[in-house]
């Protein structure tokens, strides 16, 4: 036997025993409330990652250290990296759907899109609550056929109202509207078609020109789409990028001279690494923002003092504390353990089952008197959802300014209309539970 | 008309760009043989160590030299870990091995130097001007000026110096090259340093535009198309591939794209490739080779 | 005899009817039916499952690289056009049971394969490669933008309608268990009857030297192309059960060029020309990220940063596995595992 | 005697090099031809125009009253020729039986299916294949090596088994290119009595690549001399052997 042959067998039988043994050597979660945290450390989008589970585990950790757990619980942090792709997901999502060594899993926050809808036939059969702040499916918003999706806080039809309204207020009013030219530049998927069909609608509603242009994925090049915005002579840009495509973006348009501030980024194309790398050319663009950046929240000051300044957080640049996808991450934290705390009120204070952490999740209220207690005003706004609305009853974002630097708020929460779109929200998903067979539930409480 | 000018120039402009990446295949491609589908990871590594070194405050032209000193000592390792042991394999093989640089090099490039995204500003102002009634982008100009001294001095590089037609040696008769005592290792680490230091300068170009960060090393796909049109043995291939691709892409997009609801341009040029090397199976300016039997 | 023989792909022409290698497909069908009694959800539905397909993937791409000797590095395209036509079928054409939908998905594919091995008649190599990188780019394109394919889904996924044979049903882990081996057990006896036949060995005589094989009459563009076919109704039907049997629900970019590496990288670790192989392959490629995701539960790795660090570590470990094989083990894991064996069973090889 | 195969004004250059100059010859059925000339003759350009894997760029082949400019390797192999190779072409990785039941492809009459579901023709095919490819292995003496991987073997083996490649299809015509070079003495007549035995047993034609002109006066029937792509002589051994053009070019003193 060479002495490769001899160490491969070495390396594989440890790999073997490291598979059969690993549950057994971790310590006891018996008595506490597993929260899987799903990774993506490597890849293209480990960037906004890393700030985002800094933001998760700080408060989670600031909720077991210093308020002693959630009502006494405490909660256990189990990471799995899924590299952002789905089939890892997935293998995350069966080691921890039935808990870990003793400890209950009550919710699955998938931190991805894709998996989110991958998971929503498993989570149907597993019964187990699927929850996607800022990125879930917008027609799982009808809870009486998703009873185990939750696409809380935000979705891209909102998104589109959201930025129409903004755009009205500065043209000074809807009636202003028409005539005006909207151009949506695109990221060329999914997600980035999302919004063609709400702006259809709302084009036709306000008479504005609604122009529509991809930019394929990754968007490194986008000379074309721009010349073409410029020739349209639109009056407002629409960014719906992804990733790398938002500085290009923002790059090309200076170059093709389309002022910055009359850019409204999407999102996913408001945060600093967004912004940042196109450099000068970036300075007065806007961004809608869900969860806006900050330091200034009394929730970020408790991190500060108890987490951050101890040595304890998760971050290893200290300057990404109250960038967007930090705050990100604390807010999602706070979905998890406000739904927590709804679920001890009923069951009592002890970790939830994934059935009990359904029950929570559909009756959460965080008002602005729990939002002003949780050190949150001006972070978070109202999240109430119920069996009819999985996705909260009022949807809300603020635009910001990059001023070169870092993002400035210029407005307060603009909240979308929820009657506009509800029907044709509701008659998809309608269709959906036809084509699977699903009979919608009836809220019984 | 104008519109479909301009439109032709913005691609002509993008289509250097991917030369610029193009470029360093052809060098590999040229000394050893190799398809080195790591040029795109060493594009990401140099380019994160030239921004982690300027934001440690080095300045601009000491942070070139290092990180092209770097690029070599990483050529060397190469050459000793890699090439060596795979000498005499199929090209295929090599290929392949180059996919797992690849990810050893991004591994890498991201566990000692993190995954933020950097900005770069070289200093180019990256505004329009009128030329002739058609808008440019300053920065393209420049970065066209950067693409053709880069191919100057390798054409005088090759043509001139003896380690360049030492080289040429190597490209045209491997076993002839060896056998008048041209000693292949060293040509092969130079090579590589030289595609280092092109993946270098092509990083820089890419990155000031859409920031460092891990999707610089996807640049690669779209040199492929542009390597076959040209053939991978072929620097004058490239360029001529890399206009023709982008051209032909931005035009695609304009004229093509609305037809079928979308952007056509992450196949259009794989296409435009593959029916290219139907009728010309070489490419643009490849040797045709002949099969002895 | 020697070593060599021992690796030799060919075995004597006329076997007894019972012999050894019956003996050993029987038991290996009673063991593959009996794993969902042993292995839990976990298992099967993220371990098992995933690596099984992966295998059959392999297989597929192993006929055209192996046996061929046609590198691409487009497969996960066929898989992703055999796994929009099932669902499509599926739900468009609801009275044909799912087995013929199978098959009818897998020729689709196959079509599509011979497409775009059109190429591979006039060149070879990596030009022949990087080309089909076209097909790869083109079908993640087609399903993305036209969302006729995943019946105007807003998030333009896929999942599947039903997935039931005789009106068993076969959603749970269990189910997709059976369906997704028995799948791969028909496939495997087809891939060795193909391999086995006049077919196989002109294939190899292709891949071994291609003006030779065209001298002696070998229709060898016909071949070629016949390669391409059979390679992507296999990767077709992989595509398909990787879809619904494991994913559950996929969208085109569950196919992306990641995925064609993988496969790649499955023969080349499983090793060229070997159906088994694969799945060597197929358990290092899904195996080894677990696996290091999980030895940082065992042990403390502090020391090396982060977590984030690990993963980039996993990344470099990974490629550095590839580049060792191809340098000390081109013949992949199976031929390891052969000689492995043959080193721990003395008497054996010399009264062999 | 009829002949099997005509060339007419055959020429062929590569990138302006004249590898063939206007060459014209015939070969009787039954006979055994050899070419020779020095390295570059073009000896084996001239069999690759034969079979086609050369196009001539003038000039026309008769071949069993079949005429034809160019021609397809494959087409030319259906019709009846078979070929041996210089450098060593064979399907490395196969075994040595599965080297020989390939070179029977082109007599494959069951379809793919049947093949490989092992129906309808299959059968009598498979039975077929192996008993030609037993007879031809033991006829070559390659019986014992049946089994082995033919890149393992020493390379006058191979050579056998690149003869029982083309061999097993049973060709009009047998083109060998240099069937014994690299053996010593004592291999060569070993060769030499087997390719004579082809050529009676089987009753293929056979047009040899031989450098040992000493062999070769005592195999053939039949040589050409080429020089520089140009015939310098055609005839019987004999009359060759007295060609003052020849001795003067190539025999030198031999003789």
């Amino acid at each position: 036997m060479s002495l490769f042959t001899k160490a491969m067998s070495l390396a594989t039988a440890a790999m073997a025993v490291t598979l059969m043994s690993s549950a057994s050597f971790a310590e006891d979660g018996s008595g506490q409330q597993l929260y899987p945290l799903f990774t993506y450390r490597t890849g293209p989008y480990a960037p906004s990652f890393i700030p985002f589970g800094a933001g998760n585990i700080d408060y989670l950790r600031y909720i077991n250290e210093v308020e002693g757990g959630v009502d006494g619980v405490k909660i256990l942090v189990q990471e799995c990296e899924t590299a952002y792709t789905i089939e890892r997901g997935i293998e995350c999502y069966e080691r921890y759907k039935n808990g870990y060594n003793g400890a209950l899993t009550a919710a699955i926050y998938p931190h991805s899109s894709g998996l989110d809808v991958a998971l929503t036939d498993k989570a149907r059969i597993d019964k187990i609550p699927i929850v996607s702040p800022g990125g879930g499916q917008n027609i799982a918003t009808d809870g009486r056929v998703f009873p185990y999706q939750y696409p809380l806080v935000f979705d891209y039809w909102s998104e589109a109202q959201i930025i129409v309204d903004y755009i009205a207020q500065q043209a000074g009013g809807y009636d202003k509207l028409k005539g005006l030219k909207i151009a949506t530049l695109y990221h060329d998927s999914g997600y980035g078609r999302d919004t063609i069909e709400p702006l259809g609608i709302l084009a036709k509603k306000y008479g504005f020109e609604d122009i529509q242009i991809p930019v394929p994925h990754p968007g490194e090049q986008q000379q074309t789409q721009w010349q073409q915005i410029r020739r349209a002579n639109a009056d407002w840009v629409f960014l719906r990028g992804w990733g790398v495509m938002t500085p290009v973006a923002i790059k090309t348009a200076a170059r093709v001279g389309f002022p910055a501030d009359r850019i409204i980024g999407d999102i996913w194309s408001g945060s600093e690494d967004d912004a940042r790398p196109a450099g000068a050319a970036a300075k007065g663009y806007l961004a809608v923002s869900v969860f806006p950046p900050g330091t200034d929240y009394g929730i970020l000051k408790t991190l500060k003092k108890d987490i951050l300044d101890k040595g304890e957080s998760d971050l290893k640049d200290n300057s990404k504390f109250g960038t967007v996808y930090y705050n990100y991450g604390v807010i999602e934290a706070i979905t998890f353990v406000e739904a927590l705390r709804t679920g001890h009120k009923k069951f009592g204070n002890r970790p939830l089952t994934a059935a009990e952490g359904q029950w929570a999740l559909e009756n959460l209220d965080i008002d602005q008197k729990r939002i002003a207690e949780l050190g949150a005003e001006g972070l978070i706004s109202p999240l109430k959802t119920s069996i009819d609305n999985h996705k909260g009853e009022t949807i809300a974002a603020k635009i910001i300014q990059w001023n070169g630097q870092s993002w400035d708020t210029r407005t307060d929460w603009i909240k979308a209309d929820a009657s506009l779109f509800a029907d044709v929200i509701k008659a998809k998903a309608a269709a959906y539970a036809k084509e699977k067979g699903i009979q919608p539930r009836v809220a019984t409480n | 008309m104008s519109y479909f000018f301009e439109t032709l120039v913005s691609g002509l402009f993008a289509g250097v760009m991917y030369s610029l990446v193009a470029i360093g295949f052809v060098l590999i491609y040229k000394a050893s043989g190799v398809f080195n589908f790591a040029q795109g990871a060493m594009l990401l590594f140099s380019a994160l160590t030239f921004v982690t070194l300027t934001e440690k405050g080095m300045p601009f032209a000491l942070a070139f030299i290092v990180t092209s000193l770097v690029m070599v000592v990483i050529a060397i390792l190469i050459e000793w870990l890699v090439l060596r042991p795979l000498r005499n394999r199929d090209p295929l093989t090599l290929f392949m091995a180059t996919l797992g640089l690849s990810y050893v090099i991004e591994g890498f490039a991201q566990l000692l130097m993190g995954m933020d995204v950097h900005m770069l500003d070289l200093g180019i102002p990256d505004v329009a001007v009128q030329v002739g009634g058609i808008y440019v982008s300053q920065f393209d100009i420049i970065a066209s000026l950067i693409a053709l001294t880069l191919v100057a001095t390798l054409a005088i590089a090759f043509n001139k110096t003896r380690m360049g037609i030492s080289l040429r040696a190597v490209a045209a008769d491997t076993l002839a090259a060896q056998s008048i005592g041209i000693r292949l290792p060293v040509i092969w680490r130079i090579v590589w340093s030289v595609a280092g230091i092109v993946a270098l300068v092509a990083g820089l170009v890419w990155g000031s535009r859409q920031g460092v960060q891990y999707s610089l090393s996807l640049v690669t796909l779209k040199a492929l198309p542009v390597l076959i049109i040209g053939g991978f043995s072929s620097i004058p291939g490239a360029i001529a591939g890399g206009l023709l691709v982008g051209a032909t892409e931005a035009l695609a997009d304009i004229y093509v794209g609305p037809l079928v609801n979308g952007s056509v341009s992450t196949w259009f040029a794989y296409i435009l490739a593959v029916g290219f090397l139907l009728i010309r199976p070489a490419g643009l300016f490849g040797d045709r080779e002949i099969e002895r039997v | 005899m020697t070593t060599l023989q021992e690796s030799a792909p060919s075995k004597p022409l006329r076997q007894p009817v019972f012999g050894i290698g019956t003996i050993a497909v029987v038991a290996g069908l009673i063991a593959a039916f009996a794993v969902p009694v042993l292995a839990d959800d976990y298992w099967l539905s993220s371990i098992i499952i995933p690596m099984v397909i992966m295998g059959l993937a392999g297989i597929g791409l192993n006929l055209l690289m192996g046996y061929t000797g046609l590198v691409s590095i487009g497969s996960a395209a066929f898989m992703s056009i055999g796994a929009f036509s099932t669902y499509n079928l599926l739900l468009r054409a609801p009275f044909l049971p799912l087995p013929v939908v199978l098959i009818l998905a897998g020729l689709i594919a196959a079509i599509a394969g011979v497409i775009f091995g059109l190429p591979a008649l006039r060149i070879k190599g990596f030009y022949l490669s990087a080309s089909t990188l076209g097909a790869q780019f083109f079908f993640e394109w087609l399903f993305t933008n036209f969302s006729w394919f995943s019946n105007d889904s807003q998030s333009l996924t896929i999942s599947a309608p039903r997935l039931q044979i005789l009106d068993y049903d076969l959603q749970s882990a269990t189910g997709r268990y059976y369906l997704v081996i028995a799948t791969t057990a028909l496939l495997i006896a087809l891939a060795f009857a193909i391999v086995k036949s006049r077919v196989g060995r002109e294939w190899m005589a292709i891949r071994d030297m291609d003006v030779a094989a065209s001298v002696i009459g070998i229709r060898v563009a016909h071949r070629k192309l016949l390669s391409f076919g059979i390679s992507s109704f296999f990767l077709g039907i992989a595509g398909a059960l990787w879809a619904f049997g494991y994913l559950g629900t996929a969208d085109a970019h569950a196919f992306n060029l990641d995925k064609s590496f993988q496969i790649l990288f499955i023969v080349i670790i499983g090793g060229v020309a070997t159906i088994f192989g694969n799945f060597l392959g197929a358990a290092f490629i899904v195996l080894t990220p677990i696996l290091l995701d999980r030895l940082s539960l065992v042990i403390d790795l502090s020391f090396l940063g982060d977590q984030g660090a690990l993963a980039n570590l996993q990344h470099i470990i990974f490629g550095t596995i590839i580049i060792v094989l191809l340098i000390k083990e081109p013949d992949g894991l199976s031929s390891l595992i052969k000689r492995g064996v043959a080193a721990l069973r003395p008497q054996a090889r010399s009264s062999g | 005697m009829t002949n099997l195969l005509d060339l007419h004004d055959v020429s062929l250059s590569f990138k302006g090099v004249r590898a063939l100059n206007a060459l014209s010859f015939s070969v009787a059925k039954g006979e055994i031809c050899a070419l020779i000339g020095p390295n570059g003759a073009g000896k084996s350009s001239l069999l690759n125009v034969i079979n086609g894997v050369y196009r001539a760029d003038a000039g026309d082949i008769v071949f069993d009253g079949l005429r034809f400019e160019a021609i397809h390797p494959q087409k030319a192999a259906r019709l009846g020729i078979g070929r041996t190779f210089q450098h060593n072409a064979l399907f490395r990785r196969l075994t040595v039986r599965e080297n020989v039941l390939v070179g029977l492809s082109r007599h494959g009459t069951a379809s793919f299916f049947e093949n490989i579901f092992r129906l309808g023709r299959d059968g009598a095919e498979r039975h077929g294949f192996v008993a030609r490819a037993e007879r031809t292995m033991s006829f070559l003496g390659l019986a014992r090596h049946a089994e082995s991987i033919v890149s393992t073997l020493p390379y006058g083996l191979q050579k056998r088994v690149d003869l029982a490649r083309a061999l097993v299809s049973g060709p009009k015509l047998l083109l060998l290119d240099e069937p014994m070079a690299g053996m010593n003495q004592e291999e060569k007549e070993e060769m030499s009595r087997v390719i004579r035995e082809v050529n009676r047993v089987f009753g293929s034609t056979v047009v040899l690549i031989e450098h040992d002109v000493g062999i070769v006066l005592n195999l053939a029937s039949h040589v050409v001399v080429l020089d520089y792509g140009r015939k310098l002589a055609d005839g019987a051994p004999d009359a060759v052997r007295k060609n003052p053009d020849v001795i003067a070019a190539y025999l030198g003193t031999i003789h």
